[in-house]
């Protein structure tokens, strides 16, 4: 396989996750402690104003997805007891443990210091940092955040939350780090977070133009990478974001798509699509052929959401730090119900002029997955447009059909074009 | 379908009570329920799933509670498996062909404890399909402490009781919730008894039996249910029937989609007595009386904090104490092994299993572990399973 | 004449249509899905062509007025006789290629046994082969690896035994043969074996062979193919002849039934509901995922676990009075399950009758999945060749949606090759 | 201590195995064994049929066996003493084939069992495979079957696979799917088949794993321990795992459940006998 083509921005991101790792790795040295916490609803402002490095597993389970370790590491949970069925990012976390837990630079991951279990959105969560309790001992700090079951946060909630994050959150990372908490450090982080946020919704609202100069899912996933991980809050986040903007700014210009790992712009757009679900990271590069070989440009996605919805208005609010927090872990998108999700999707098909809703499912995700096939039934009620539902997983080679995904596609986009010819005929 | 039987008047034989259990679990169109609530206008009932809600506020509220645990292995699911991928379990499938097919339009009011993000996402399913019914997630707390998930459990309570209030049109009075406090105190202590009674002489009270007789209690006033326990436990400890060389074990990992009756049965027939579970949790979540002076609702929310079971949904704050209810539940009831049946693609269930099952290890406690589905057919695989386990403690222990 | 062809190219079977510009279908032809699609295709393709010839014939007959009224006995003799030469010559393939299999270490010592075995088993099978062939016959399969290989496997069993020698070496050079011979390019010469069958046949050769003969003169043109199902991507075909089975199933359906607007199509492996709208545009579909269980398939498994024809299960299954119920639809455990009812004690009929009614359960949630039956609906592809699973699906069509027009076309396995052919038509002609 | 006949028998799926051994304490002789392919017969008629004949062969009498064991799925079988579970029985059995062995991988028609035993052939812990099937012996069956294989040449050719072809899918329909393309693509059926062993192994190694195995003899039990590619295919998994587990078939394999069973027969005889005198 010839080398993907990178944007700039994406060679930035990519020094970025490079240096965390390398931070991470050295902790030994630099005496820094590490937590591990999940993207959504992960407190990275708090942690940075203890000066705590983040650590994400999920983002751990995707490099080694990408990079094509996930298929063993899943066979090794599995040898260690781990049913088939489970969630494969756990399993891809435990089967890395098993085989050395070696971070992508290469350097063997230190154990982490603390725990952070903000358990956001999906229960797996919770189950998942027991099993590294079990293995690491080490301090583990529980934040529970509600559901949003009735479509709406309540006082409740969010006294709740924040109890917690006196309580118990931070002074669980004041004695981790030895750190007094200083608001006002947080409320620095916080204030930079909402100046990426302003960017980062910028760039995700240009798919609303024709030609789309962005791909909102295969490129959406690069746009979040940093104000999901370990940057949010940082200053370099928030250069990421302005070059990102540029760049899309240039392409707005010039009047072209977003470029391909071929290295073309993609601009024929003959599909537009909102995909619902994570990627497929295992065949990602593949999966993405998929769409532009056809014509299928993605302009808006659930997917890059999943780490705060910040093109609903929520912006970080150094004012408000702690309740802040408590509101952007209760907002993200896995934590909102069925009905809400149902809304959005289909304020995008219309929004974005998409052809129609198209959901990848995935086996690992309860979270996601459960409920999906009503999504589309009512998405496709209320916009009139047809949906598509693909079955994948996120880092599990086995459940990766790439004839099967391909027909599928390729019957939804032929549909769709049939239809409009029927509809040019009839007019 | 029968009427209730008047099991107050009626001392009756096991055989006759487990019928009448029986004929309720396996009405899929919940005639009983309906009765009770045509008999007098204006009563609502209130459906919940697995695996633990607060009985006591809807029995306050004068609702009938009654429990959803899927559509077993005698249901056909057609639309049921429109809603989901064959990559999730069989409950929110079988429950939703019951919604879908008018089997629940009598029931007025809905709730989805926490158990899972599947129950979780039902709960919106739900809203959209029958959005002329009320209905609510209920989120139970998974920090523990008194003052932080204590206090917000209150408060979900309180809410709960306001959804109630609204549904029946009726304030629920401190004391009401007081008297249903106590009845479930009752219900509480006589199902204990009778899973005391079974440890202590499983031929006697077979498992099909007792969790048919638990699983019917979920469908009716819990009044009725605590004197069809009475009348069990006095009728089981009068018959004689005969001991066989089994073993003993305890079954957990079933707390949420419940496994087949053949499959219960054949777990007995290859050779093994159930001497304790977690099927169907509900009526035992708490282990202990609730107190009935004071606030009811912050004495439900204590109880909840302080005295309910360990099962895979909640969280446990100390890394020492994982599987250790299960450990000291499996000695109570002197249990020889443990089997961990767990649904198919349940991740709370499965999630769990190997730090459990690497607890009992650590306590010398032997154990295996299998899936099922709520309408698995072959029982085969579980025969000769089950049936291995029982070879081995009986030849080598 | 121009000829427009549509190959569906299916995971068990592969099927082809030859319409003419007008739209009218003039033959259809099936052959099993092998590992050389090309072949597949090709054969599909040939038999197809070969009931265009029948269809020219049938017009040229109904211009002799000597024949008037016997032209359908008259075609059906021809087609018998036709189809004994086609498998007498594919038998003698097969034996030659048998034969000359018959080598290496584990023949050592045993060749001319074994030779003497399968020449005698190949001497009952030809003998026995007319009695497939008379009027009426009931055939376990129309294709020529199950016609050949289910009378093998009983003959040669039997030889084996007068023999003694193992079965098993036998079935072995079986296999490897039948491989051989199912992935040759279909034998040429269609028009010689025709006219054999002419003289071979009962009727009065004098009146029709002249219409005949001038029949098969008729120069047959490829004008247009357009390939569609489930291995489409391995034709041999330019892109814009290739199209999804979603939209030929749609189309199929529409120009079989102009009022269909929800179609089912059970496949070998997969299962799909497609809703068109009125001018056979597909507005929605959705199909089974990953797991193959309750598709076409399935009933080959329980066929063959039960040593039956596929085409023999649905009238076995009508005669059940007492539905077993069966949960498990997953095609490989069927035939554990199928032995686990055995075992205690149900009856081959009843369990039979719950499998179907399994399939159709699975059947009736994906249509749920792609929005429900509408007025007409139409039920399409190999299963709807079984007429229990028509008969559980029209009960629960009833039960779920009410009076619903339901089609099912004796040719409904042909529906996707349909569509096909008529984008084949619209290519060209539009 | 006195010297009985004991019998086992063992209803498979594919198979029905019956041996028949002579013991007095410790001391055990082998004296007869016997299969037949079930191919649509009844399992219990063909069980009737084959044990009378192995009898007869003997120079026994049914009544003369003092202990008729069943396993398999064999529960019904009316002339059995007593019934005890396939994994009880495979590891008894594998341990008398083998004693060296400390794990047994029973690998049948339908299913696979990792079964890990003790010196005395006594139940440590056990596994078995579930639900998708595409590493079962049925569906390697079904496939050498269309690639026209005989049976006992798939091993071999499956050792002389130089470049094996992966079978991702679980879905044994669809994997049969996935064999045929690759037939289409001219890959040969020594690397076809080769592949399957080795999802096949990969799938038996983690088997093993989850039971605990980590050293000693891995004794193959059922009838694809006959098959040398299956028997590679797995000595390469566990080397790979790096694990000491070493692999071993025994032409015997296909008779580990029966003879477990003749042998727990007999140790269940003795017991319920000295509990007999007991009681007198
Ligand atoms: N004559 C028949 N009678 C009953 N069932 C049949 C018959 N012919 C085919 N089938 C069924 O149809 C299935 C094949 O359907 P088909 O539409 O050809 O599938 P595909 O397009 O995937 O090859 C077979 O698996 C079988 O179950
Ligand atoms: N010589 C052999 N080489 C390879 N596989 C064999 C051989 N003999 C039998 N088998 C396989 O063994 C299986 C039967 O094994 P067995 O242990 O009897 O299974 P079961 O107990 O389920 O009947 C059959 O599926 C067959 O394919
Ligand atoms: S279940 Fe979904 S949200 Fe949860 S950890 Fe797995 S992939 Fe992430
Ligand atoms: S069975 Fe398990 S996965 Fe399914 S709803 Fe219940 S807890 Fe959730
Ligand atoms: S083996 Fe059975 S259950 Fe598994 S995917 Fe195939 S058909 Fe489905």
């Amino acid at each position: 396989m010839s080398e993907a083509v990178k944007e700039p921005s994406m060679l930035l991101q990519k020094e970025m996750i490079a240096k965390n790792y390398d931070a991470i790795t050295s902790k030994h040295q630099s005496g820094r402690k590490v937590s591990s916490t999940f993207v959504p609803g992960n407190l990275n402002e708090l942690l940075a104003s203890f000066g705590i490095l983040n650590n994400l597993p999920e983002i751990n389970a995707i490099q080694n997805g990408m990079r094509k370790l996930s298929g063993d590491y899943i066979l090794e949970a599995e040898k260690s007891g781990h049913s088939e069925d489970v969630c494969t990012y756990v399993k891809a976390d435990i089967g890395m443990m098993g085989k050395g837990n070696i971070a992508p630079n290469g350097k063997p991951f230190p154990d982490p210091d603390v725990l952070l279990l903000s358990y956001t959105g999906c229960y797996t969560f919770m189950k998942w940092f027991e099993l590294l309790r079990e293995e690491y001992k080490c301090p583990t700090l529980m934040l529970h955040v509600p559901y949003e079951g009735d479509g709406h946060s309540t006082k409740n909630m969010r006294d709740y939350i924040v109890s917690q994050l006196k309580e118990v959150i931070i002074p669980g990372l004041e004695q981790v780090s030895g750190v007094k908490f200083d608001i006002d450090r947080l409320r620095e982080a916080l204030r930079n977070s909402a100046k990426a946020e302003d960017d980062l919704v910028w760039v995700l609202e240009q798919g609303k133009r024709t030609p789309s100069p962005i791909d909102a899912y295969f490129g959406g996933v690069y746009y979040i990478g940093p104000i999901f991980t370990a940057f949010r809050g940082t200053p370099e986040a928030i250069a990421y974001y302005q070059a990102l903007r540029k760049e899309v700014q240039a392409r707005i210009d010039a009047g072209v798509g977003p470029v391909t790992p071929d290295g073309s712009n993609f601009s024929d757009q003959k599909y537009r699509l909102v995909v619902e679900g994570p990627p497929n990271w295992t065949s990602f590069r593949d999966f993405w052929k998929m769409f532009y070989d056809e014509g299928a440009v993605v302009v808006a996605s659930s997917y890059t959401k999943v780490g705060g919805m910040y093109d609903l208005g929520f912006r970080h609010d150094p004012d408000h730090p702690l309740e802040s927090l408590a509101d952007y872990c209760l907002g993200c998108y896995t934590n909102r119900n069925l009905p809400t999700r149902v809304d959005i999707l289909t304020k995008y098909v219309e929004d974005y002029q998409a052809d129609g809703l198209l959901i990848n499912s995935i086996k690992s995700c309860n979270s996601f997955s459960a409920g999906q096939l009503m999504i589309m039934k009512e998405v496709e009620r209320r916009t009139s447009k047809p949906g598509a539902f693909i079955e994948t997983d996120l880092v599990d080679p086995r459940y990766f059909s790439a004839a099967n995904v391909k027909n599928r596609l390729e019957s939804y986009f032929q549909m769709i074009e049939q239809k409009r010819r029927g509809a040019a005929r009839a007019a | 379908m029968n009427a209730i039987v008047d099991t107050a008047t009626a001392p009756t034989s096991t055989a006759e009570i487990i019928a009448h259990c029986q004929a309720l679990f396996d009405d899929l169109n919940f005639t009983a329920a309906r009765a009770w609530k045509n008999a007098v206008p204006g009563r609502k009932v209130v459906g919940f799933l697995p695996v633990y809600a607060p009985l006591e506020l809807i029995h306050a509220a004068g609702c009938l509670p009654l429990g959803l645990f899927g559509g077993g292995d005698r249901m056909e699911v057609i639309h049921g498996d429109a809603y989901y991928q064959s990559y999730i379990c069989r409950i929110p499938r079988s429950t939703v062909e019951l919604g879908v097919t008018g089997r629940l339009d009598f029931v007025d009011g809905m709730i989805f404890p926490f158990v899972c993000d599947v129950i979780r996402n039902l709960s919106g399913m739900w809203k959209i399909m029958f959005p002329n019914v009320w209905s609510k997630f209920f989120d139970t707390p998974q920090n523990f402490d008194p003052e932080i998930g204590g206090r917000y459990y209150a408060a979900e309570l309180q809410e709960l009781r306001e959804g109630l209030q609204a549904l029946t049109g009726r304030t629920i009075s401190d004391d009401d919730i007081r008297r249903s406090i106590a009845l479930y105190n009752d219900n509480r202590r006589l199902v204990r008894a009778v899973y005391d009674f079974r440890a202590r002489t499983p031929w006697k009270a077979p498992t099909s039996e007792v969790y048919l007789l638990m699983r019917a209690g979920l469908m009716m006033e819990v009044e009725e249910h605590n004197r069809l326990l009475s009348a069990y436990l006095a009728a089981a400890e009068a018959e004689d029937r005969p001991k066989r060389d089994n073993v003993r074990i305890a079954v957990y990992g079933s707390f949420c989609e419940q496994p087949p009756l053949n499959l219960i049965k054949s777990v007995e027939m290859a050779g093994c007595y159930v001497v304790e579970d977690d099927y169907a949790l509900v009526n035992r979540f708490l282990t202990e009386d609730v107190p009935v002076e004071g606030d009811p609702i912050a004495a439900l929310a204590r109880a909840y904090i302080e005295t309910s079971v360990e099962t895979s949904c909640k969280y446990v704050p100390r890394e020492e104490d994982k599987g250790k209810f299960h450990i000291e539940q499996v000695k109570k009831a002197r249990a020889e092994g443990v089997i961990y049946a767990t649904p198919s693609f349940c991740d709370p269930a499965l999630l769990d299993r190997p730090m459990i099952c690497r607890r009992l290890t650590e306590a010398g406690i032997p154990h295996i572990a299998f899936k099922y589905a709520e309408n698995s057919g072959q029982m085969q695989p579980i025969r000769e399973q089950a049936g291995t386990f029982a070879d081995s403690l009986k030849l080598w222990s | 004449m121009r000829c427009f062809i549509g190959i569906d190219l299916g995971s068990t079977t592969t099927k082809a249509v030859v319409m003419d510009e007008n739209l009218d279908v003039l033959g259809r032809g099936i052959t099993n899905s092998r590992s050389n699609y090309d072949t597949a295709a090709a054969v599909s393709k040939q038999e197809a062509l070969i009931d265009t010839r029948l269809t020219l014939f049938r017009r040229a007959l109904a211009s002799v007025p000597s024949v008037a009224g016997e032209v359908d006995t008259i075609l059906a003799d021809l087609e018998r006789n036709f189809r004994h030469i086609q498998f007498l010559e594919q038998l003698e393939d097969l034996e030659r290629t048998a034969i000359a299999n018959i080598k290496g270490p584990r023949f050592a010592g045993r060749e001319r046994a074994v030779v003497d075995v399968l020449e005698e088993t190949f001497r009952r099978l030809r003998a026995q082969s007319a009695a497939l062939f008379i009027p009426g016959a009931r055939r376990k399969s129309d294709f020529f690896r199950d016609l050949a290989g289910s009378d093998f496997m009983h003959v040669g069993e039997t030889v084996c035994r007068e023999a003694g020698l193992g079965f098993d070496v036998i079935l072995n050079v079986y296999d490897k043969s039948i491989l051989e011979v199912e992935n040759r390019p279909p034998a040429g010469d269609m028009e010689g074996k025709f006219i054999r069958a002419l003289e071979k046949g009962t009727m009065d050769a004098g009146a029709i062979a002249e219409p005949v003969r001038a029949a098969l003169a008729i120069p047959l043109e490829e004008t247009y193919v357009v390939g569609t199902g489930y291995g489409r991507v391995r034709l041999p075909f330019p892109k814009e002849h290739i199209r999804s089975e979603i939209l030929c199933h749609g189309l199929g359906a529409h120009m079989m039934y102009p009022g269909t607007r929800t179609v089912l199509d059970i496949g070998g492996q997969d299962t799909k509901g497609i809703q068109v709208d009125a001018a056979g545009i597909v507005e929605n579909f959705q199909m089974n995922d990953r797991c193959a269980a309750g598709c076409g398939r399935y009933l080959g498994y329980i066929a063959d676990e039960m040593n039956m024809g596929l085409h023999e299960l649905g009238p076995l299954a009508m005669a059940s009075t007492k539905q077993v119920r069966i949960n498990s639809t997953c095609t490989v455990f069927a035939g554990a399950e199928l032995r686990d009812r055995l075992a205690l004690g149900e009856k081959r009929e009843d369990i039979l009758a719950g499998l179907h009614r399994a399939i159709i359960l699975r059947a009736m949630s994906i249509l749920s999945r792609a929005g429900g039956v509408k007025d007409q609906f139409t039920f399409t592809g190999g299963v709807a060749k079984n007429e229990a699973a028509v008969r559980e699906l029209r009960k629960l069509i009833k039960e779920n949606y009410g009076d619903v027009e339901i089609n099912i076309n004796p040719d409904s396995i042909y529906t996707g090759a349909l569509g096909a052919a008529t984008f084949a038509v619209r290519a060209v002609v539009n | 201590m006195t010297e009985i006949v004991t019998a086992g028998i063992d209803i498979g799926s594919g198979c029905v195995k019956t041996v028949l051994f002579r013991v007095n304490g410790d001391h055990v002789e082998w004296l007869d064994k016997e299969t037949a392919r079930i191919r649509n017969r009844d399992p219990f008629q063909l069980a009737d049929e084959i044990y009378d004949a192995m009898l007869k062969r003997a120079g026994l009498a049914r009544s003369e066996v003092a202990y008729a064991a069943s396993t398999g799925d064999a529960e019904a079988l009316r002339f059995a003493t007593g019934h005890f579970y396939s994994m009880t029985t495979h590891g008894r059995g594998a341990v008398f084939l083998n004693p060296d062995a400390r794990a047994v991988l029973d690998i049948g028609a339908l299913n696979g069992r990792a079964i890990k035993v003790d010196g005395s052939g006594k139940v440590l812990s056990y596994k078995m495979t579930s639900q998708c099937a595409s590493g079962s012996g049925q569906f390697l069956e079904n496939i050498a079957r269309y690639l026209g294989i005989a049976q006992d040449e798939i091993g071999t050719l499956s050792q002389a696979a130089d470049n094996p072809e992966k079978v991702s899918s679980i879905c044994a329909v669809l994997a049969e799917t996935d064999v045929i393309n690759m037939v289409s693509r001219g890959i040969s059926a020594s690397n076809i088949l080769k592949g399957i062993h080795v999802s096949m192994a990969a799938r038996l190694a983690k088997l093993l794993k989850s039971i605990g195995a980590r050293d000693g003899m891995v004794q193959m039990t059922g009838g694809l321990a006959l098959d040398v590619g299956l028997v590679d295919a797995l000595g390469e998994a566990l080397a790979q795992e790096k694990v000491s587990l070493v692999a071993a078939s025994h032409p015997d394999a296909i008779y580990a459940g029966a003879i477990g069973a003749a042998l727990w027969g007999a140790f269940r005889h003795e017991k319920l006998s000295r509990l007999e005198v007991l009681a007198a």
